[in-house]
């Protein structure tokens, strides 16, 4: 029952926006163009969507009895006490036993579950088919699973059926899914009702677009699309919200790219400017580059495992039908790959219950394959290295779209499918992910030291942040990259709808050094943005910071990267020969709180630097400043807590089994830190990042803030890195001279192949044949005509000589006859004499 | 109503409507139009009749039976089944659209109208024939209005066009007339030697044709209709004859002529020479790759709207070539490997099929309706439609995403299913068509930036660029509707297709098995005879 | 009496007849020698009548003849009239429409 | 002479001498009608000519054919000759002139034919009627007008019959069918003829 109603209500909280874009898509024809209906439209949409995923959450919550935030307590607690206990058992508890312990202390779970709940430590083959997190419809549960239920799957409809293969709509739900929903939903209805403000100078008929230029010099004039904005976004946040509620990974592919058409969409939606379409064009493409290195981990994921889905099917019985993908995978007990030292193959678990699945093993390398491919999907969504130039492009949206598509949601989404996905990716393939985050992470940190643009520069925090987010997948963070998800998607909106209330309020002036000292012309925006830089810088009074009230002085950007760089602590202190895993992120953690601080002095703080702005320039309607501020204060605490929170314990309330202990390593493989160890360096972690962070700033503010440093200077003495920099390391340039050019010119070559070869193979063809033709009808007028001709000419001829013989005469034909009778009989005389 | 008279109906009824039409009166262009709309209309209401009637488990609906020319066990033969049974109501929606797109038709109104009912009634022949004979009849029928079709009615180099769709066509109809004859003397001219159904049986049991002659047949009618589908190298003709076709013309040819391609394998060439397709089959897949790279290649490079959406079907039908031939034995046994995923790839190259026919039909009309008003097709000279036809670029948009291939609309279940089940076969070349993907985008986006996005239209007659009317718009809106009921739930195809599809490769590899067991003694004799 | 001897005056008369016709340009001549012919041809009738087993057959063919002989010299003499009525003359070597 | 005398010496011995008389008087008198330059002329030998022919006739016991042949050929159709003659020349002693290398030529010709009828006479062996039937000819010698009247009649009296065949093989059908064939030309040489006067008078 629990499980229908969260399906529902999630459907609903799905569909909603979906409705409202296929009514709204029509606004110009059922509405003025100066009207906000279709705008309050999307706003009930997604604010009912919000409303139903907070309910889906709440019961979800109850149905399990808050295990997971329970546990978590008793779990830390218990860490905190012998933290090395649980490493160093050969056969750690699963998490999942515990929450069921715990819960049962708590007179709040199965009476039946814990008998149950020690099987699966016996085998370590079983253990992998046994754990709960996979199941199924909610009665199944109830016989097998000893923990709360938190997990709930099934199918919407069936797409199509090819044998023992299907596929269909399916969902999952679990903890993440939940707080992914809510999380979106909330955001996106802040961002609707920013956008209200922001897109009010659609509602007009006669729309001036000032970036876009006619031949003759003048602005394009255009009938204002206030509706249309507003249906692109629901159309994005159903897509958005699709692809977290996918219960398989070839729906999370569908999603994935409708996402991006939305994106396309969105960025593109000044039409008229050039920069803007070629900026959606770019980032679909690179989307779509991920997006065939995601098809290609489809392709050994369908073809190994037979079935896309996450969670095992059941029937009626609750027996299972068809094992999902999430425990095919078998692990030992610690966690690692059960691999055939032999052949090195893998054996492909519970395969005897997918009957039409031919493959009973998958070569390791092809699990590598599957996961890099997947990931190679999530580096494009999510703009990391080396798909992330697009992002700073796709700023040529409309500001709320930057907001909510790409930084708080869609660009997370890669993130969210390498969580999703986790148990599919083995450590070859993490590891990839960690220093594909961690290169991330700098380079667009980097970058973002020297760009000016106000969008640009959070367009490559944004960058970063994301990196720092695979970087904590990578090191087996599982918790801690999701967490930072979260965190990052509250104070990067923030801070994109701050920016955007700047630009409306300097009427669509991007540039900082125009800007300066609007503190004064706009302190709510001023206030709110300081809330986000300071999240994002991960600042928090040092020895204040603690449980109770001390969270007060530590913002929810401090908690999340400080799991991210406790994990990878912990990581390169298992595996020294990653140490740039840790090293990186750290100065990438101080050059964050650097230009994020830059950002802020640059804009806010200081004098006005161009007082033409400065003069026109003026604080949002409420309309704006509304959502910032409740924004601003999620963005603040919403991390309460720290890895305590219960933000964060709701994150990991569905986490992996094996993720929490860690793995230890197997042969020289690497070794996965687990929370304990983490936990251990945590403090440490937390300093490292916390001086990084306060360098950053003071740095910033010696350089921006104070105004005792000529920052011009500096800039002309690092000229070479500056101009690196500013040309974003050329990536741009590399990319057109590497893909661009080579695709056009192989495109071009392809065409003339046709029109050279094949063409020309056709064309001497016919040539050939009009020429036999030419001879064969030069035969045929010489010869067989000749012929013919000859035979008339001499029957003519024939007839005219003879013909002088018919004189007309009637007496002469007389003689004829006489003569004729004559000759016979002499001729029969002749011939017969007697 | 009897669906086994439907068959018949569905065909002559076409036929009888341009025969009526001659007592219409020269001068009332219009009057004829409707009534040949309203017989493709009817023609189509039929098929949808047909669909409502036909139960997917019953496999082939056998109707029609009746004598031709029995000295040569020549038989009027028809049938349906859930492999043609798609492509038949896909002939009556593509054919009643183009219809409706025809208004823009002005020179001899009559003829161009004959010609077109006479083309659907071949193409629905086509589909529904199941007389080898027959099928080679209604193929040649088709022909011949198409070659006027373009040859009149086409733009400035329509001779040329005309000549080469001619030629190419009628080149690879040759090759099947010799199949065809190779299996009339392969049969032992018994009384079912032209009878598909009764060839397919003799061949899934071993017993029609020996190994290496299959080998033959099956190249001979492959190349037959490869040339149809049209498959890299023997595409060329399409272009041209896309680009010099009138607008109704183009969407018949991309939307069911090129299906007739990729249905002659799945209906003839594949269950009539199972060891023949086997055989060929990596050449197939390969030859299904380098058409999809190479057409979105090509298509990438072109400069006129049409020429590239040209490009983008030789890219299209390169899937549905991929997706029929993912066919892998185990070399030893002879078993079939995997047959979920040829299924897979079967039925996803079946969709594709229709998918292709409502995107591509669309995409084509959409250059029409441009082309109606500016009379141009250079896009370089485009630009800013989006604000000028606002409801028609969103429409295009969404039938040139569907040949994208975005999810929720119909080309990417095709595409995705074929891709996705091409690895059981060949990684390396499942790799390369799913590189498909990104260059398919980048033709398509681009085009799009180049036409309806913008600042301002950039070539002559802006003036003309007036708001697509009400005809155009029920057009795309159908189309663009079926496309996204198509990709929202395919299972409303896929159930109908499925049954029949796995009968027809369940027979197949059942006679790639009988043959594999012959060829293998064929080699251990020879061997032995070498040996000694 | 004999039969050759009867044979021999139709043949004179025969020869005659065909001379007549031969030579005589004008047409009212001709038909005299086809009225020649005719009786010779009638002479050796009657001769087979008398001294063959033709017997009474041969009288009556040749009383055919002599009644087709006057059909046709009436319906001869009214073309030759026609023929004189646009020619002016009764020359049959004007009368050459024929020749080839 | 009357037909009963000639008829008595054709029977008679004697009838040989008239036979000769007879027979030089038709071939004499078909040469003149050659010779003849005018065409009255020629139509008065012939009418000698046919006249000598009725005679022979006579002399082969063949009466009624005789009698015929005096009154159609010579009495009927010499007239219309001569009203033809008359009709058409626009004197009655017209001359139309052969040149003499035509009549030459038919001459020569003529004669070769002649010879060669002379030699195929000559050469055949005609075969004799039996005596039988010869006899019965005989009874009936000169008097065949009976019997030809008969035989128009359907019945032929000189056969033998005895076969029992009733239906003789006679020649009513030929009678009848000559009869509306003469009908018939005589219609259209009067149709002609008139055609021709209406065609000069307009």
């Amino acid at each position: 029952m629990v499980g229908e109603t969260l399906r529902n209500l999630l459907l609903i909280a799905w569909l909603l926006p979906l409705c409202g874009f296929a009514v709204e898509i029509f606004g110009g024809f059922w509405g003025s163009r100066r009207s906000r209906v279709a705008a309050w439209l999307a706003v009930g949409c997604i604010a009912t969507g919000f409303v139903c995923s907070a309910s889906a959450l709440t019961i979800w919550g109850n149905a399990n009895g808050w295990s997971v935030l329970h546990h978590a307590e008793h779990h830390a607690d218990e860490t905190a006490a012998d933290g090395h206990v649980a490493h160093d058992s050969v056969t750690p508890p699963a998490p999942e036993t515990l929450a069921a312990a715990d819960a049962h202390a708590d007179a709040a779970a199965k009476p039946a579950a814990e008998p149950d709940a020690q099987k699966p430590q016996d085998s370590s083959a079983a253990a992998t088919t046994a754990h709960n997190d996979s199941a199924d419809h909610d009665h199944q549960h109830t016989a097998a699973s000893p923990a709360a239920r938190t997990v709930y799957s099934g199918t919407f409809y069936r797409l199509a059926t090819f044998g023992s293969l299907e596929l269909s709509l399916d969902y999952y739900i679990d903890s993440l899914t939940l707080v992914m929903f809510t999380m979106v939903t909330f955001i996106a209805t802040c961002i609707h009702l920013f956008a209200i403000g922001y897109m009010s100078e659609e509602l007009t008929e006669e729309y001036v677009d000032h970036h876009a230029h006619l031949r003759n010099g003048h602005h394009v004039h255009r009938p204002g699309r206030f509706y249309r904005f507003f249906a692109f976004l629901s159309l994005f946040c159903f897509s958005m919200l699709g692809l977290v509620l996918a219960g398989n990974i070839f729906q999370v592919f569908i999603f994935w790219e409708l996402v991006g058409i939305c994106s396309f969409l969105l960025i593109g939606f000044y039409t008229e400017r050039k920069s803007a379409s070629t900026a959606a064009n770019k980032a679909f493409i690179m989307n779509r580059v991920g997006d065939f290195g995601f098809l290609i981990g489809l392709m050994v994921v369908w073809t190994y495992f037979g079935t896309f889905k996450f969670a095992d099917t059941v029937d009626v019985d609750g027996h299972v039908v068809q094992a999902g993908l999430f425990h095919m995978l078998p692990r030992a007990a610690d966690g690692n790959v059960i691999i055939n030292p032999e052949n090195g193959e893998v054996q492909i678990g519970a395969a005897a219950a997918n009957p039409g699945n031919t493959h009973k093993t998958i070569p390791y390398y092809l699990l590598v394959v599957a996961g890099l491919g997947v990931f190679a999907g999530c580096i494009g969504k999510s703009a990391q290295f080396p798909l992330q130039t697009w992002l700073p492009d796709a700023m040529e949206g409309p500001t709320p779209v930057s907001a909510l598509v790409h930084s708080a949601t869609m660009v997370a989404a890669g993130v969210y499918l390498t969580g999703r996905f986790y148990p599919m990716f083995v450590q070859e393939v993490l590891l990839t992910i960690a220093y594909i985050g961690c290169i991330t992470a700098f380079v667009a940190a980097t970058i973002a030291i020297v760009a000016t643009d106000i969008k640009k520069v959070l367009a490559y925090s944004t960058i970063s942040q994301l990196g720092y987010m695979m970087l904590g997948l990578g090191v087996f963070g599982w918790g801690a990259g999701l967490f930072h998800l979260v965190t990052h998607a509250f104070f990067k909106s923030l801070m994109f709808l701050c920016s955007g209330s700047v630009i409306y309020g300097c009427h669509h002036e991007q540039e900082m050094p125009k800007m300066g000292g609007l503190w004064r012309k706009m302190p709510i925006t001023a206030f709110t943005m300081l809330v986000g830089v300071m999240a994002i810088a991960g600042l928090a009074v040092p020895g204040l910071v603690g449980p109770g009230f001390g969270q007060l002085f530590a913002f929810s950007g401090f908690h999340s990267k400080d799991a991210v760089v406790a994990t990878a602590l912990a990581y390169v202190q298992a595996n020294p020969a990653h140490f740039l895993l840790f090293i990186l992120p750290l100065i990438t953690a101080g050059i964050t709180a650097f230009y994020m601080f830059r950002l802020w002095f640059y804009t806010f703080a200081g004098t006005p630097r161009d007082h033409h702005v400065y003069d026109h320039c003026h604080e949002s309607p409420l309309i704006m400043t509304g959502p910032l501020l409740v924004l601003s204060v999620l963005a603040a605490y919403c991390a309460w807590g720290g890895e305590q929170g219960s933000l964060y314990l709701l994150i990991t309330g569905d986490q992996p089994a094996y993720v929490s202990h860690g793995i230890p390593a197997v042969a020289g493989a690497l070794t996965m830190p687990g929370h304990d160890a983490v936990h251990a360096v945590h403090h440490q972690a937390g300093t490292y990042a916390l001086i990084a962070a306060f360098s950053g700033t003071f740095l910033a503010w010696l350089l921006y803030g104070s105004g005792k440093v000529d920052v011009a200077e500096i800039k002309r003495q690092l000229g070479g890195v500056h101009g690196f920099l500013a040309n974003k390391w050329h990536f741009d340039e590399l990319y057109d001279a590497l893909f661009m050019r080579p695709t056009h010119v192989v495109g071009r070559f392809c065409a003339s192949i046709d029109r050279l070869i094949f063409d020309a193979i056709l064309h001497g063809s016919a040539a050939a044949t009009v020429l036999v033709a030419k001879w064969d009808r030069a035969f045929d007028e010489k010869v067989v005509d000749g012929l013919v001709n000859l035979l008339g000419n001499a029957t003519w001829s024939a007839g005219n000589s003879l013909k002088v013989l018919q004189t007309g005469r009637l007496r002469q034909y007389v003689m004829f006859i006489v003569a004729g009778v004559v000759a016979l009989f002499g001729v029969l005389l002749a011939t017969f004499p007697r | 109503m009897n669906p086994l008279f439907l068959l018949s109906i569905l065909i002559f009824l076409p036929l009888v409507g341009a025969a009526l039409l001659l007592i219409f009166d020269e001068r009332n262009a219009d009057a004829m139009r409707f009534w040949s709309l309203g017989v493709t209309l009817l023609t189509f209401i039929f098929s949808v009749v047909l669909w409502c009637q036909y139960n997917p488990a019953e496999g082939m609906l056998v109707a029609d039976v009746c004598e031709w020319i029995p000295s040569w066990n020549i038989y009027y033969r028809l049938g349906v089944d859930g492999i043609s049974l798609p492509l038949v109501v896909l002939t009556g929606l593509v054919s009643t659209l183009a219809m409706a797109a025809s208004w823009s038709i002005t020179k001899h109104v009559r003829g161009y109208l004959i010609l077109f009912l006479m083309l659907e009634s071949g193409m629905m022949g086509v589909f529904l024939s199941l007389d080898f004979f027959l099928f080679y009849v209604f193929w040649e029928v088709m022909l011949l209005p198409m070659y006027f079709l373009i040859g009149v009615w086409g733009g400035p180099r329509k001779e040329y066009a005309a000549i080469k769709f001619f030629l190419y066509t009628l080149a690879g109809s040759v090759l099947m007339l010799i199949a065809m004859l190779m299996f009339y003397f392969a049969s032992g001219s018994q009384a079912d030697s032209f009878n598909l159904l009764a060839l397919a049986q003799k061949a899934s049991q071993g017993g029609l044709m020996s190994p290496g002659t299959q080998i033959t047949a099956f190249l001979l009618l492959f190349i037959g209709f490869a040339i149809k589908l049209p498959a890299f190298p023997v595409h060329t003709w399409l272009p041209d004859a896309h680009v010099e076709a009138p607008t109704p013309i183009s969407m018949i040819l991309a939307g069911v002529l090129l299906k007739m391609g990729g249905y002659g394998i799945i209906r003839i060439a594949f269950p009539l020479c199972p060891y023949g397709a086997q055989y060929c089959a990596w050449g197939l897949v390969a030859i299904g790759v380098v058409s999809i790279i190479y057409g979105a290649f090509a298509a990438l490079a072109q400069t006129d709207f049409k020429r590239l959406v040209a490009y983008s079907s030789v890219s299209h039908m390169g899937y549905v070539l991929l997706g029929l031939a993912i066919w892998k034995i185990n070399e030893t046994t002879g078993e079939t490997m995997n047959s979920d995923y040829w299924q897979m790839g079967l039925n996803g190259a079946m969709f594709q099929m229709i998918a292709h026919g409502i995107s591509s039909t669309g995409m084509f009309f959409m250059v029409g309706v441009v082309y109606d008003r500016v009379h141009h097709r250079d896009l370089n000279k485009f630009g800013g439609l989006m604000g000028l036809m606002p409801l028609y670029s969103g429409l295009a948009a969404g039938l040139f995403f569907a040949g994208l291939g975005l999810p929720g609309l119909c080309g990417f279940i095709g595409e995705v299913f074929v891709v996705i089940s091409t690895w059981s076969f060949s990684p390396m070349l499942a790799v390369l068509s799913a590189a498909g993907v990104i260059l398919t985008a980048g033709y398509i986006l681009w085009a799009m930036q180049r036409v309806y996005l913008g600042a301002e239209y950039r070539g002559p007659h802006p003036e003309a660029l007036t708001p697509s009317n009400g005809r155009e718009n029920a057009v795309a809106a159908i189309l663009l509707g079926i496309a996204i009921v198509l990709g929202v739930y395919p299972a409303v195809l896929f159930d109908v297709m499925e049954p029949s599809i796995k009968a027809m490769a369940t027979a197949a590899a059942e006679g790639y098995r009988h043959s594999h067991a012959e060829a293998q003694a064929a080699a251990g004799q020879a061997q032995a005879a070498l040996n000694r | 009496m004999s039969l050759d001897a009867y044979l021999l005056v139709g043949a004179v008369l025969f020869v005659c007849g065909v001379i007549c016709m031969a030579t005589k340009r004008n047409g009212i001549g001709v038909l005299m020698g086809v009225e020649l012919v005719l009786n010779g041809a009638n002479i050796n009738f009657v001769a087979f009548s008398k001294y063959t087993q033709l017997g009474l057959d041969g009288q009556i063919f040749s009383l055919f003849v002599i009644v087709l002989a006057a059909a046709e010299a009436a319906v001869a003499l009214a073309i030759a009239l026609n023929f004189y009525n646009n020619h002016l003359t009764i020359d049959v070597d004007r009368a050459s429409k024929l020749k080839g | 002479m009357s037909n009963a005398l000639l008829i008595s010496a054709a029977s008679a011995p004697g009838g040989n001498l008239l036979f000769f008389v007879f027979a030089l008087a038709a071939c004499l008198c078909a040469v003149a009608v050659v010779a003849a330059q005018t065409v009255v002329r020629m139509a008065f030998w012939l009418v000698l000519s046919l006249g000598s022919t009725a005679a022979l006739f006579f002399l082969a016991d063949a009466d009624f054919v005789g009698a015929a042949q005096l009154l159609i050929y010579v009495g009927g159709t010499l007239v219309l000759l001569v009203f033809g003659v008359m009709l058409t020349a626009s004197g009655p002693y017209l001359k139309i002139s052969t040149s003499p290398g035509e009549i030459v030529l038919g001459s020569a010709v003529a004669l070769l034919f002649l010879f060669v009828v002379i030699a195929s006479i000559s050469g055949v062996n005609w075969p004799a009627p039996a005596v039988a039937d010869a006899g019965d000819l005989q009874t009936t010698a000169g008097n065949t007008l009976r019997p030809l009247g008969l035989s128009f009649l359907g019945t032929r009296p000189d056969l033998d019959l005895a076969d029992g065949d009733q239906l003789s093989p006679g020649y009513l059908l030929p009678f009848e069918i000559v009869s509306v064939h003469l009908l018939v030309v005589l219609i259209g040489a009067a149709y002609l003829a008139r055609a021709k006067r209406r065609a000069t008078g307009t």
